[in-house]
């Protein structure tokens, strides 16, 4: 059992250290938006189309996707004009793979880069 | 000539350790350079500054670090493979809140970025495994 | 380009590599070194593969170092010994190395 | 400077060991480097890409579903040895995506051709 949880709803979600969920079965969309409050983000359209991306395609391969695939992604939902790495790390500030893959319920990437 | 070192097999299932110190001792003997030893796989466990070998038992961990010291030598280990084997430093090991990390003072860590960037920048990469 | 081949572990693991594979080219070196050394006690002869190697004019090396930690003498003239200086200048006269 | 042929084999069946995991994962630095990458499976890691792997998502992680997924990482090159299948009673039709099987000749022209060659 895991040291470390979170507390929504009057249940407890195992997680990491850092906040990111033992178990991506466990995730609903509600406690993606708790979880994103806990680091004081408060989740848009534009973050749910990106966090729906990543929990997809871990779903299908069990890795984040590479960001050049993020970008084509974000590139179809909100245009060319927005579609840049600039405003992608203005919504996530600590890093899209990382941010999406926590909010998203999914396990924390590896800092193997 | 550049030499860039690759170790894959671990501390006591793999004579790895000792074949590539004595490869990297020949090396520098015949006045080539050694741009980075990478530790990957079981190789990361080169790096436990807690190996403790009987008094007349070949220290790999030592040896290495020795080495390394003796001829300035990064010696480094691969971050994710190392986590996965609990060989972190100090830094990491505070990151997940398990006390004091494994690493020996004398290694550092870093990603698979810096193999292949010293592979790329090498004229050879040698494997021990 | 020639590549050096270093054989690292024992024959029993290895002998797909001998008889399945002919991975190696012209030019190209063999290194047995750890427990690849055991391959010149293998009790299915090396002769053949020794044969095809010197046919395609692959030279085959055994580490003289592991071969004495491990109270082995080889029984193939073909095969010669290194010194691990001799294996640092074969590694520098091939333009890549392949560890198995 | 132009991309340089890196080549990464991986000669052992997943689950038991590490080494298809940590295989995939230099290979993917390896693209993200925009190197020229290829990846071989030989011998036992012909398992690698079995279909129909993994338990009921409780267990060891089902690493191997990356693998359907190289294209996007920049990984187009994907290998299989011939005789490594036959000899596993393994066809193409076992396998979980696309791969181009080599000939033992071949194969010898991929690693002589090869800049690094990594091998798992």
């Amino acid at each position: 059992m895991s040291d470390y949880f979170i507390e929504f709803a009057g249940q407890k979600y195992p997680t990491d250290v850092q906040g990111f969920l033992k178990n991506r079965l466990s995730w609903s969309a509600d406690l993606g938006r708790h979880m994103a409050s806990l680091d004081h983000v408060v989740l848009t359209d534009e973050h749910w189309e990106i966090i729906h991306y990543f929990r997809e395609y871990y779903e299908d391969y069990n890795i984040p996707p590479p960001m050049r695939m993020v970008m084509r992604v974000f590139k179809k939902a909100f245009g060319e004009e927005n579609a840049n790495s600039r405003y992608l790390l203005q919504l996530f500030p600590e890093g899209a793979t990382k941010a999406a893959s926590k909010f998203g319920g999914l396990p924390k990437p590896k800092n193997c880069k | 000539m550049r030499f860039n070192l690759l170790i894959t097999g671990g501390l006591y299932n793999s004579q790895a350790g000792y074949s590539a110190l004595a490869f990297a001792k020949a090396t520098i003997a015949a006045g080539h350079q050694i741009s980075q030893v990478f530790f990957y796989q079981d190789g990361v466990t080169l790096g436990s500054r807690l190996s403790m070998p009987l008094d007349d038992e070949f220290e790999p961990v030592a040896a290495w670090a020795e080495f390394a010291a003796q001829n300035t030598l990064a010696l480094v280990i691969c971050v994710s493979a190392g986590e996965r084997r609990g060989i972190m430093s100090d830094a990491q090991a505070a990151e997940f809140a398990k006390g004091l990390g494994s690493l020996h003072a004398n290694f550092s860590v870093a990603g698979l970025g810096a193999l292949h960037n010293a592979s790329l920048e090498s004229d050879r990469t040698v494997t021990f495994k | 380009m020639s590549t050096l081949f270093t054989i690292h572990s024992s024959w029993y693991d290895t002998t797909w590599l001998f008889e399945q594979l002919g991975f190696a080219s012209e030019g190209d070196s063999i290194v047995l070194l750890q427990d690849g050394v055991l391959a010149l006690r293998s009790p299915i002869t090396l002769g053949s593969f020794l044969a095809k190697c010197s046919a395609h004019n692959i030279d085959v090396f055994a580490l003289a170092d592991d071969l004495n930690l491990r109270g082995i003498t080889s029984q193939y003239e073909e095969v010669g010994l290194l010194s691990i200086a001799g294996f640092v200048d074969l590694v520098v006269r091939h333009d890549k190395q392949v560890a198995w | 400077m132009s991309a340089r042929k890196l080549l990464y084999i991986v000669s052992r069946a997943p689950y038991s060991n590490a080494v298809g995991q940590e295989a995939l994962d230099a290979a993917l630095i390896g693209a993200s480097f925009e190197q020229d990458v290829s990846l071989l499976f030989l011998h036992d890691g012909v398992f690698q890409l079995v279909i129909n792997q993994g338990s009921d998502g409780s267990g060891l992680k089902e690493f191997t579903k990356a693998y359907r997924a190289l294209e996007d990482f920049g990984i187009d090159k994907v290998f299989c040895h011939d005789l490594s299948l036959a000899a596993r009673g393994l066809t193409n039709n076992d396998l979980m995506r696309d791969v181009t099987t080599l000939t033992g000749e071949q194969l010898k022209s991929l690693v002589a051709s090869s800049a690094r060659v990594f091998t798992f």
